[in-house]
């Protein structure tokens, strides 16, 4: 067990918190956050195991692959969340239209 | 790849091209589209003799494409499928004639006439097919261009009436498809090989093959309407009356009744079919249709309703006829394809005219009509003798061989089959020639149209004038070169004598 | 050193169970705005995550974006979902952002902890010690025109990414232009306080954004994280009342869109026609060709925030004097 | 341990004691205002004592500007975010607290 | 000529083409769909350039930036891979046509920046030799559809938008957990690297989980097609052609990939669990399409049950892999043109009708015969009948599920062909009833029914081309050697 | 000296979690939010700390950058999410 085993399990915490909340919540807002906490789950996966190296020096490469993926989830973000907005003011609730009403 | 190689390939393209342009005519443009069909019609007829004469003096017409790696598209002109090609392309040009006239002033002709040669190609290339696949490729195209046609009135009883005949074909399609793949997995080739392809196969594979042939004929089986397959049959009825003529005579229960001959002769050949024990059960199937379709003939007022269970009886004999696995069965089984052909299109043809020219549709409608129509009554009579198999008209050139074939094939009981069917034949035939000829006409017909001093237009009258006698003729000169009756002989040799 | 060992010990675990605790904030507190603000505050956990799992660049790039322009993304949006819920005037369905906190439910939980043991379990097989490709890295680095791995990576080695990540930005500022036309609320007037603010803070941002962006070749830092920065400064100046002059609305502000992405495949065309590969820099100029790449990169991810930011396609006219 | 350690020890922990008192009167205080300022004194006193501490270890005069530069963003930033929240608490009605 | 051809490195120009298309379309909006049409026409003439240069001189790789492979990206393409960018150019360049004529000014400056780039997106997935760069390609196309889907406006897509961009994160999240645990296992995201360093462990089986299921999610297969539908129904109908045909593909192709190369060899029960749901999509996709009173949402559902034909080859690969496999890639091809074709002429209906209740649609497509010839021709190849490359790729499967006797199997394959015919059929049969005519609403501009035709004509020509598609598509040997031969 | 970095550092964590509870507990908007700014502060001091123990410099760019977007989040509150009505309620 290292600082790497231990943010990776964390990672793994926070991708099925963020599941569970996904799969619960209608909110569409609700939904967006739980998306982009999943998202930090897989990176600190990535990054954390990215610290096996045995030396003070990383691997790089999931570094890397890490900023493109917040870049990917900012983008994904303010999308659904234009979407979000257009759609709530089309119905007036900020949520699918099929979980709307139960 | 010599001039041999293209000829079946111009057979297809003589109905496929002039049906792809009539799509895009205009309604109005009557004229082309006449002679685009007639055209159409007089080439494949030309084409047909060319290759009937070449067959004769051994020439070999086929083509060949790869259609998947393993797998060929095979068109190839063999006896069998010479009577059936020549059969299908005398009688188109009758029928577009015929239709020409009868579609005078109806909507979406083109749409029609389109769809009426992509039939006829359909139909011709199930006669010409080489294997197994072809002919499954231009069963499913046959399929899929009577549909139109069967609901080509657009009345809620024509929609009905197509929706029941998809059910049933794209349920057999299924079967044969299915039935099909499971022979290429077996064998690795499905061309078709005089006396079957599967004497090779190890004794393993009979539980296998006995399904197989199952399928096959379960698939076929629907277009050739044995029951309990039957069901579309009388609903198409609802379509316009070449249409009925096309279904009946030359495309669809032909297309199925020469698919079951295909199977047990080129598939299966037929000493192993019995080998397997499949064709008496299969003789069984046809004889109970034979009887049934006679049966519920009796009981139908509606004209056409008694000619389609009429036409469900009548096509059995050809499957009876392959399925009693005799040389001279086989010549009866394999002469009534072209034989029920001329006969049924008579009688249809006479329907169509009644009800155009007199808005008659029933039986009980008929009394006294032979004297208001005495050439189409005329050619109705010939039609309905050769039907109950009463010499000299061809019906019962079909009948003798297919008795004579049960005999020597020892099975007696077909005898008793064949009696029966022809006095219910003639217990459903001859009241409608009575109530023709011998009864008063009633005050006025239903819906009468006036053709100037003729009885009808010469394009109606004409076609089942042509048939009939045609009809008339093969029973007469039955022994004549290049008969049918010859070529059937020719193709149970082939079966039947090893060289 | 025992005693530091511990520290760090404590520090990384508090730290964990921090977000994770947080991480569960966010998504059920009921209050909405609360989870936003929760989940800005998640952002800042993460980027002392990211530092303790040394890597900075991470760290800046979280800090920037993660926790700063999402947060503002987040609260923008949020706002905007008032006045368009006000308008539906569906009174007292959504009061205060107060939503029916919905009941623990069993059978995803059980799922998801069978998911998460599941996925705990893997992690933890495997092996202790990995090298990845950090062996190859440093074998190329000398080559790569640049000393900071993570830049080499991103700009070199898997150049590629980084070219279609630019044109991930892009698309998703195509989606918001063309899904949005929600209208802005009228923005109040800035007042005196914000305008200083704002009028301090830009320039530092923009040269805060030039700095990272310059050491970003042997220092953790980069075009990313450089134009996250610029972002913010444009996030600041939207917020401040600023608005984009009209006639600068058109071509002119789309070519700086697409700044970033037109420079790689012109790069990418120079480089083939060159006779080499597809964005195979020549040695000598490779980092000249990083730097050049990485500014016009900036330019355009920063530009992209802020138009993210600002949601719809700035108008040919003025809207706010 | 030297001498200038000790001192950026004592001004570290002095840092610390008053983000301590910061977070007490966010917690403490009774109402917006009041938490505002106990909030904003503390922690930019906080940092800028941190701050100082690590100045005095620091390697050269860039990092000790940079050190600075830090906390006056900080402390500008705290003070103008500050005074809008107060004023947007009072345009919103927020009363103060009376005893 | 021919040394211009190999010359050139025709993938990379896949890529860069309809990218600087895209950019292009977004710079100068006026010009948009003049530079739309001249660059997905140029990316067809490049998908030649590039089945010319993999025919004679077979695989395609180019290691970008000059690292080659596990350190940089590598560019792969073979026979399979071209098969995908040629159904893509093709069924693209159909839709272009259409679409040229379908979006007016406005709509015209939003769709084609974004379809441009959706095609570089599809391009470049199927040119990628890199599980990460997998990923990033697979979120270019997922906002890249998102953001057509929602083109329409109004509730119903805006709905089907949401729901589909949150599939689709979720999706692509699960798919890059599965590429963190298989970097971290195995030390590369090269494809082939992993193929030769992977051996059963936790990390492997969790990253076929986390990946199948990410890929099945955006892929829409049974039981996770709930956001196909309202998507695909909701968009305007040159989207739901590329929806339909294209998009779903994709994520298909990177299974199929990541299957063939690292997931097959291991075994395990996964394929069985694929054919299961493939079942299921054909079932119940068939049965909710036969329910639909609404033409576009027949067509959708007629996807979801289309989609598990491809998962069907999946159990049948164990022992006849080239056979269950060149299956699948002719239905996917088949199914692209077709369904494309089909949601062309749904397109046609609609707005000459301005609806596309099934129940009333008599009068529409009497008065389209192109379009319905069109659907008729699509429905032909969906329903599986000959001559059509539906029906090839259904013979093929059976071939397959016979020789190893999956019964089960085939009478789900034959099912959902019947099945097929019933929603196909309930259609055409409106193209026959009589109806009065009516006062029809709008012009269907010519070339909007010829592209739709043209289309649907492709998917029956594909029955009479299987032999050399196969032997394209046999190029580098993507199915492997296993050949039963019957 | 490690020692005390860390232990510094720690101690802020533990300071921030216990500013958490304003958070959550509100009452109002602005409350939230300037718990949220004491996080940034805090943030930055752990970093600063953080950079010093580790001696990667780098860290005080993470601090610079986490300072001035703090500042932008909190204008973003202000100008935006703040839409509370006015209100007579009081804690």
């Amino acid at each position: 067990m290292s600082a790497a085993f231990l943010f990776a399990l964390v990672g793994v915490g926070l991708f099925s918190l963020g599941l569970y909340a996904l799969i619960v919540h209608a909110h569409l807002l609700r939904k967006i956050l739980a998306i982009n906490v999943m998202g930090s789950g897989v990176f600190l996966v990535l990054v954390a195991l990215a610290k096996r190296t045995g030396e003070s020096q990383p691997d790089a490469v999931p570094h890397a692959l890490v900023i493109t993926g917040i870049v990917v989830a900012v983008s994904a973000t303010a999308l659904a969340l234009t979407l979000m907005l257009k759609l709530t003011a089309e119905t007036g609730r900020a949520e699918l239209p099929e979980d709307q009403g139960k | 790849m010599n001039w041999d190689a293209w000829i079946p390939l111009l057979v297809i393209a003589s109905s496929l091209l002039p049906g792809l342009i009539i799509f895009f005519l205009a309604e109005d443009r009557k004229r082309l589209r006449t002679t685009l069909n007639l055209a159409g019609a007089l080439v494949k007829l030309a084409l047909v003799c060319w290759m009937l004469w070449g067959v004769y003096h051994e020439h070999h017409y086929e083509t060949r494409l790869t259609l998947l790696p393993d797998l060929e598209l095979v068109l190839r002109a063999g006896p069998l499928s010479l009577l059936f090609l020549t059969l299908s392309t005398i009688l188109w040009l009758v029928t577009t004639v015929y239709a020409i006239g009868y579609l005078e002033d109806s909507p979406h002709r083109s749409r029609f006439f389109g769809f009426f040669s992509l039939c006829v190609t359909a139909t011709v290339g199930v006669a010409l097919s080489g294997n197994l696949i072809t002919f499954l490729l231009f069963y499913e195209l046959l399929t899929l261009s009577t549909y139109p046609l069967v609901v080509h009135r657009g009345t809620e009883v024509a929609r009905r009436a197509g929706q029941s005949y998809l059910v049933h074909t794209i349920f057999g399609g299924a079967l044969l498809l299915l039935g099909t793949v499971w022979l290429y997995t077996l064998t690795g080739t499905l061309e078709f090989t005089p006396r079957g392809f599967l004497n090779d196969l190890g004794e393993e594979h009979r539980p296998a093959l006995v399904i197989i042939f199952a399928l096959l004929i379960a698939g076929l089986g629907v277009k050739a309407a044995l029951v309990p397959l039957h069901g579309w049959l009388p609903q198409a009825m609802v379509a316009p009356a070449p249409v009925s003529a096309l279904l009946h005579a030359v495309a669809v229960v032909k297309a199925g009744a020469f698919g079951i001959v295909r199977v047990i002769y080129d598939v299966f050949g037929v000493d192993f079919a019995a080998g397997l024990g499949v064709t008496e059960p299969l003789a069984w199937l046809a004889a109970t249709t034979i009887i049934y379709g006679s049966l519920r003939a009796l009981f139908q007022d509606d004209l056409k309703r008694r000619l389609a269970f009429s036409t469900i009886s009548q096509v059995s004999y050809i499957t009876l006829g392959v399925a009693i696995a005799g040389p001279i069965a086989t010549i009866g089984g394999v002469v009534h394809l072209v034989h029920q052909g001329l006969m049924k299109i008579t009688l249809f043809f006479c329907a169509g005219n009644l009800a155009e020219t007199l808005g008659i549709h029933k039986v009980s409608e008929m009394s006294g009509v032979g004297r208001r129509m005495p050439w189409t009554m005329t050619a109705f009579t010939i039609g309905a003798f050769g039907m109950i198999g009463a010499p000299p008209v061809a019906g019962f050139i079909s009948k003798w061989y297919l008795g004579l074939g049960a005999l020597e094939a020892g099975q007696e009981w077909v005898i008793f089959v064949l009696a029966g069917s022809s006095l219910l034949n003639a217990a459903y035939f001859l009241p409608i020639l009575h109530r023709a000829w011998f009864q008063e006409p009633q005050d006025a017909w239903p819906e009468e149209h006036h053709f100037g001093n003729k009885e009808t237009a010469w394009a109606l009258l004409l076609p089942p004038l042509v048939t009939a006698l045609m009809a008339l003729g093969m029973g007469m000169l039955a022994s004549a070169p290049f008969s049918p009756l010859g070529w059937a002989q020719f193709i149970s040799q082939r079966e039947f004598y090893r060289p | 050193m025992e005693a530091l060992t511990l520290l760090h010990w404590t520090f990384d675990i508090l730290l964990g169970l921090g977000l994770l605790w947080l991480g569960w904030r966010v998504l059920t507190s009921p209050d909405l705005f609360n989870a936003i603000v929760l989940f800005v505050a998640f952002g800042l956990l993460m980027a002392l995550a990211w530092v303790r799992l040394d890597a900075p660049d991470i760290a800046l790039a979280e800090a920037a974006i993660g926790a700063g322009l999402t947060g503002a993304l987040l609260l923008a949006a949020f706002a905007k979902l008032r006045t368009v819920e006000k308008n539906h005037d569906i009174a007292g369905q959504l009061e205060k952002g107060k939503l029916e906190n919905r009941s623990f439910q069993w059978w995803p939980a059980t799922f998801l902890l069978v998911v998460a043991a599941g996925l705990g379990h893997t992690v933890l097989s495997l092996p202790h010690y990995a090298t990845g490709l950090s062996a190859e890295v440093s074998a190329n680095l000398k080559s790569s025109g640049v000393s900071n791995p993570v830049t080499a990576v991103l700009l070199n080695f898997r150049g590629y990414d980084t070219l279609l990540e630019m044109v991930v930005l892009l698309l998703a500022l195509l989606g918001v232009w063309s899904i949005s036309g929600s209208a802005l609320p009228r923005e109040a007037a800035p007042g005196p306080i914000l305008d200083t603010l704002s009028r301090l803070l830009t320039p530092v941002l923009i040269l805060v954004a030039a700095y990272l962006l310059w050491v970003g070749a042997h220092a953790p830092g980069g075009a990313f994280q450089a134009g996250a920065v610029l972002g913010a400064a444009g996030v600041l100046l939207l917020l401040s009342g600023w608005r984009l002059s009209s006639h600068l609305a058109g071509l002119p502000l789309r070519i700086i869109l697409v700044a970033g992405p037109v420079a790689f495949v012109a790069m990418a065309v120079f480089t083939m026609l060159t006779g080499g590969q597809f964005l195979e820099y020549p040695r000598a100029e490779a980092g000249t060709l990083i730097l050049f790449l990485e500014t016009a990169a900036t330019l355009s991810i920063g530009t992209t925030l802020a138009a993210l930011f600002l949601g719809e396609r700035p108008k040919n006219k003025r809207e706010y004097p | 341990m030297n001498p200038s350690d000790y001192l950026s020890a004592a001004l570290m922990i002095a840092g610390a004691v008053f983000f301590l008192a910061g977070t007490l009167g966010l917690l403490r205080f009774p109402d917006v205002y009041s938490r505002l300022h106990a909030l904003t004194k503390a922690d930019n006193v906080g940092l800028g004592l941190v701050v100082m501490g690590l100045a005095v270890q620091a390697e050269s005069w860039a990092v000790v500007g940079k050190l600075l530069l830090i906390w006056l963003l900080v402390l500008l930033a705290g003070a103008s975010v500050a005074h809008l929240i107060a004023r947007g608490a009072l345009e919103r009605g927020i009363k103060l607290w009376r005893r | 000529m021919g040394a211009l051809l190999s010359e050139i490195s025709w993938g990379v120009v896949l890529i860069l083409l309809p990218l600087a298309g895209g950019i292009a379309c977004f710079l100068f909006p006026r010009a948009a769909k003049v530079l739309g049409l001249v660059s997905v026409f140029a990316v067809l003439l490049s998908v030649s350039g590039l089945g010319w240069n993999i025919k004679v001189n077979g695989i395609y790789r180019h290691a970008i930036g000059g690292w080659n492979a596990p350190l940089g990206i590598d560019l792969y393409a073979d026979g399979l891979s071209l098969l995908m960018l040629a159904a893509t150019a093709l069924v693209g360049f159909g839709i272009s046509v259409y679409s040229a004529d379908y979006f007016e000014r406005e709509d015209a400056a939003r769709f084609w920046p974004i379809w441009l780039l959706l095609l570089a997106a599809l391009n470049a997935l199927f040119l990628s030799a890199d599980v990460f760069n997998l990923y990033v390609t697979l979120e270019l196309m997922g906002l890249a559809a998102v953001a057509l889907a929602a083109l329409a406006g109004g509730r119903d897509a805006l709905g089907g938008a949401m729901r589909y961009l949150l599939a689709s994160l979720l999706g692509s999240l699960a798919y890059l957990f599965g590429v963190a645990l298989l970097y971290h296992g195995f030390g590369s995201m090269d494809i082939a690297m992993l193929a030769v360093r992977v051996e059963a462990s936790p990390a492997v089986w969790a990253a076929l989980g986390l990946m199948s299921v990410g890929l099945l999610l955006k892929t829409a297969l049974f039981p996770l097609h709930f956001w196909l539908p309202p998507a695909h129904a909701s968009a305007p109908a040159p989207v739901s052609a590329l929806l339909s045909a294209l998009v779903v593909k994709g994520s298909f192709y990177i299974l199929l990939r990541l299957w063939l190369e690292i997931f097959g060899p291991l075994g395990g029960g996964v394929d069985t669990l694929f054919g299961l749901l493939g079942t299921g999509a054909i079932l119940w996709g068939s049965l909710q399409a036969l329910r639909q009173t609404r033409l576009k949402l027949l067509v959708a559902y007629s996807t979801v049950a289309q989609i598990g034909y491809f998962f069907i080859s999946f159990p049948l690969a164990a022992s006849a892999g080239v056979t269950a496999w060149s299956a699948a890639a002719y239905l996917v091809l088949s199914h692209a043109l077709a369904k494309a074709a089909m949601f062309l002429a749904t397109g046609n209906v609609l707005r000459f009708g301005g609806h596309d209740r099934i129940a009333d649609l008599d009068r529409v497509v009497q008065r389209l015969p192109l379009t319905a010839c069109a659907f008729a021709l699509a429905g032909v190849s969906i329903m599986g009948l000959p001559p059509s490359g539906g029906f090839v790729g259904k013979w093929l499967l059976l071939q397959a599920a016979l020789t190893q006797d999956r019964w089960d199997l085939v009478s789900v394959i034959i099912l959902g062909g019947v099945l097929a015919a019933g929603y196909v059929f309930k259609v055409i049969g409106h193209a026959f009833t009589l109806a009065d005519i009516s006062h029809e609403s709008r012009e269907v501009p010519a070339k909007m029914e010829w592209a739709a035709l043209l289309l649907a004509f492709g998917a029956i020509l594909l029955g009479f081309l299987a032999s050399p598609v196969l032997s394209l598509v046999g190029i580098g040997v993507p199915f492997g050697v296993s050949e039963v031969s019957p | 000296m490690q020692i005390l970095y860390l232990a510094l550092a720690l101690f802020l964590l533990v300071n921030l979690g216990a500013g958490m509870w304003r958070v959550l507990r509100g009452p109002t908007a602005a409350d939230r939010m300037l718990a949220g700014q004491l996080f940034g502060t805090t943030a930055v001091a752990v970093l600063l700390l953080l950079a010093q123990t580790t001696g990667n410099v780098a860290l005080r760019d993470v601090a610079l950058v986490f300072a001035l977007l703090a500042a932008v989040t909190a204008v973003a509150f202000v100008r935006r999410a703040w839409t509370e009505e006015r209100t007579n309620n009081e804690s």
